[in-house]
């Protein structure tokens, strides 16, 4: 069995304590789009700011565990500032991180690198806690397909 | 004689262990393990007597008839029903429910009828009256909580004044809420209002006297009780269910079929439309039979001991860092703790407690308007039943505190 | 390799002998016998496995619900569907029947509005219906017999035409024609019908292939092809699914649930309210896994063989004193000999064939409708499976002779 | 095992051979009254005519198999001529040895003597049976309900 410390790694409960990019933006001129998880109860709401092509400011708000919350905090600092095309790669390359989606866009050009998200990797040995890592990036495709 | 040791025996699954550790179940509220008596009694069933039921005439299907309308009887009378014919096997209490809440809408309730629910009550006891709310304009009235868990029923007589269906959990999922049945059946009654009680968490730990609680129809389901899943139960008084239209048409239930129209079957087997749950009635009446051995009386005596046991072991061991939803006062409360242990999230609890072992329940105990309520998205369920010891509670209580080594608190 | 003596042995419920007399069970098309794999995979994971499922997130609880998840993929490979998220699993094939009939109906038509059904349904194939066109004004309009017992598809077109729902049965149980399908599917869908079939007795004994077939949905029961009791599916194309609405509401089934409103989870879950049948689900997934490991083609070869045997010994021995109903080409029919016996009512045949322990079925078999239409009010029903041998058929016919010496003829 | 001889006796299979008082009566001055056996598809319509509080008339048709018919024909030779409170009696008495009803009302002075009824007896060995027995009987408490 994979202990918990492949799950809680130092990263993830630092992003836990102190998330990044907590809050709320004004609507418009962003946008909102709010995710749940039917089995556990996590919501969250996603605020995105598209400016030119490019996610300029990005925040989240919305209650949920440690997976969950530290995945919005990670994602919102991997997706600010980069292209809506970046952002969607970004998006399969954590799911197939996750193990969730089978085709990996693995042309380096034009994935960005997960950065501290690979701190998550070990959630795939926790097949129940995928969906609380993943909540945060199913809601920022919804909203990317909004936007 | 409640001899634990001995009951512990009979749960095969219990005498598991995973790495070395054994299994701490405590998550019976959702659904109980099986006993070998009722593993036993579906397996010799299968094996040797399994046969059509209500269709064909030779003898090994009269048998099987025999042996399933033998386990209706077992039922009726674990709940002292009038007669086995008011006891209708459906697939769970969800059916059940749903089978009531549809059938008495479109029969007898009209746009601006009102039905009467509480705060309380699981999804089940919601959602079909929502669709038919929906449907047929059907107002929906909500009985509200006190600070500590309970029903207020001290606006009880208007809430239900003018109602037509009083419908409410005999006992709380979340907060383990005992209700005092037989005075809102009274009072609801009192009212005019017909009453249905979801009885799927008090059937399985304490005495049920359907005669003795007033209420027109009880619901509940064999898997939290010691039975497969697969079959629930609808009890109802017999002159509400003979009103009372199907919630399904087929095989079994009609009386004649001819091209342009149906007649339907008397009760029960009006309810009962297509090939019933024939090896899960045996498994049930076998568990009925094993919870009569032991005594629902004494089932409930220890697990109010139990739950005593760790009302106090969790908050002497936690004080304020631990937040136990529902009454304190052990006579009005099951053996379900829902609790918040610190700031952490249910769901992280729920997988640092599993790292021992422990089973819970973390979520919203499909009782989302509840969770609204006492303003939490998620609690930790800890729930005991008959095969559940102290010693559970312990290795709860100490896997609980291995939190801290890992959030480091 | 299809090895009779070994598949015989696979069923300790065959092994029975009653007073000497072994049991020759020809009673499967109302329900099957189940094989040890069925047996032993639900008791061991009722031993070793049990949990809830959907709700938990412990270990336990994740294993229990992805067995669960995988018996519904095996069921989706055994009958060729694109996603397992096709395949809700229900009670039965009734409920399977009522979720469409209802929700469709509910939904969708309006009064007036036509669905199509044969003279050869069993009741569960039809009461829904009738029960919404009480509800919905919906018109129903029959596809008839040819003498043979085979559909008169010749005004077929005229018959659907402008009609919203076909629904139908790929096999009747009374006569054992099986029907030309994709043609009937075809054509409906031409005519701008949504398309059902009943394939209760087809998918337990020959090749299913939802896409080759080309419907809409599909029914079936679980108990028919060597699974438990307590479980049946829907399959249905995932448009249609999306946009049926679900039958019953409570736990599971939502997405969320607040006091004025309630959302529903993407399906299959939006139909599976409730504690779904999970022990049943891991039964029916070894039952589709043993009838694999025979072959579907084998099982449907060796069927016809049999049948073509029973056709041939029945008329050889009995002329014109027997009648058997249904077409006489065997490729056109499935294992099930519905047959009138001298002037001796079918009760009377049942009960003579049971004193040398031949189980057979009496009676109207849930087709009464047909049965008028074919002048008999009951016909007795000896049915096939791959279990059955040429020596079944032999006992059959040496207990018909018996019945000369009681009645005197 | 009970033998197919305790169950199919020679007066039953006269019986069923040639049924007695098989027919129509005319409706009104007669009553009629339809029974049927769901599991089996037997059908029976009771034909009575009552005169001064007794049944003087009875006549059956319908179809079913040799224990329903047997018996409806046995019960149209026990019932005819007889008081209203009769026929009462003598179906109580019917049920009591088909085991379905507990009380038996062994007052000889009310009770007629079943007779050839009696041969029926064996039914009770083969339960599935009972309710084929039994169809006409209800048919004809229905019908006394309504004369
Ligand atoms: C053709 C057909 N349809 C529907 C059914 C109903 O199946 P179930 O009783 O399992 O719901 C049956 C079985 O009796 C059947 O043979
Ligand atoms: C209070 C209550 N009502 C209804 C239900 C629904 O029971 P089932 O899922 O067996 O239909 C449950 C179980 O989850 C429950 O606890």
């Amino acid at each position: 069995m994979p202990g918990l410390e492949d799950l809680y790694r130092e990263i993830i409960l630092d992003h836990y304590r102190n998330p990044r990019n907590r809050g709320e933006l004004e609507t418009p001129p962003a946008i909102s789009t709010d995710g749940h998880n039917p089995l556990c109860g996590d919501e969250i709401t996603l605020y995105m700011l598209v400016e030119d092509g490019v996610v300029s400011e990005i925040k989240t708000n919305g209650q949920g565990c440690s997976i969950s919350q530290s995945s919005a905090s990670m994602m919102t600092q991997a997706i600010r500032g980069r292209t809506l095309a970046e952002a969607e790669a970004l998006i399969h390359h954590f799911k197939h991180m996750m193990s969730i989606e089978d085709h990996h866009h693995d042309d380096p050009g034009d994935t960005p690198a997960l950065g501290d998200l690979e701190a998550l990797q070990g959630v795939v040995k926790f097949p129940v806690r995928i969906k609380c890592a993943v909540l945060p990036w199913n809601t920022l495709s919804q909203a990317l397909e909004s936007a | 004689m409640f001899d634990l040791a001995r009951i512990r025996n009979d749960f095969p699954h219990l005498q598991r262990s995973i790495e070395g550790s054994p299994v701490v179940y405590l998550d019976s509220a959702n659904t109980s393990q099986k006993p070998t008596a009722v593993i036993e009694a579906m397996q010799q069933f299968t094996k040797q007597s399994y046969a059509p039921i209500n269709r064909s005439a030779y003898r090994m299907a009269a048998a099987a008839t025999d042996a399933y309308e033998n386990a209706r009887l077992l039922v009726a009378n674990f709940i002292n029903a009038g007669s086995p014919d008011e006891v209708v096997f459906t697939k769970n209490a969800t059916e059940s429910l749903n089978l009531f809440a549809h059938g008495w809408s479109r029969q007898r309730l009209q746009q601006g009828d009102v039905v009467v629910l509480t705060h309380m009550e699981h999804h089940a006891n919601i959602v079909p009256w929502q669709m038919m709310a929906a449907e047929r304009g059907i107002d929906i009235r909500w009985i509200p909580l006190t600070d500590d868990g309970r029903l207020d029923l001290s606006d009880l007589d208007n809430i239900v004044d003018g109602a037509a269906v009083v419908s409410f959990t005999s006992m709380s999922n979340v907060l383990g809420t005992m209700n005092p049945v037989r005075e809102i059946v009274d009072r609801s009654h009192a009212a005019g209002a017909t009453v249905m009680v979801d009885a799927c968490q008090s059937v399985p730990h304490a005495v049920t006297d359907v005669q003795a609680m007033g209420a027109d129809l009880i619901a509940f389901s064999g898997h939290k009780m010691l039975g497969p899943s697969g079959i629930g139960v609808l009890w109802g008084r017999s002159d509400i269910l003979d009103q009372l239209p199907p919630l399904m048409g087929g095989g079994n239930m009609i009386d004649d079929v001819r091209l342009d129209t149906f007649s339907c079957a008397p009760v029960p087997a009006k309810f009962e439309a297509g090939t019933p749950p024939i090896i899960e009635a045996i498994g049930l009446g076998a568990a009925v039979q094993y919870l009569s051995s032991i005594g629902m009386a004494e089932i409930r005596q220890h697990e109010m001991e139990l739950t005593q046991y760790a009302l106090d072991t969790l908050t002497e061991r936690f004080g304020s860092d631990i937040v136990i939803h529902g009454p304190r006062n052990i006579e009005e409360r099951g053996g379900v703790l829902s609790f918040a242990f610190r700031d952490l999230h249910p769901h992280d609890v729920s997988q640092v407690l599993d790292e021992k072992n422990v089973c819970v329940r973390a979520g919203h105990h499909c009782a989302k308007p509840l969770m609204r309520i006492i303003e939490a998205n998620a609690t930790v369920r800890a729930s005991l039943y008959l095969y559940n010891d102290t010693n559970d509670v312990d290795i709860l209580a100490n896997a609980l505190t291995s939190a801290d080594d890992i959030f480091g608190l």
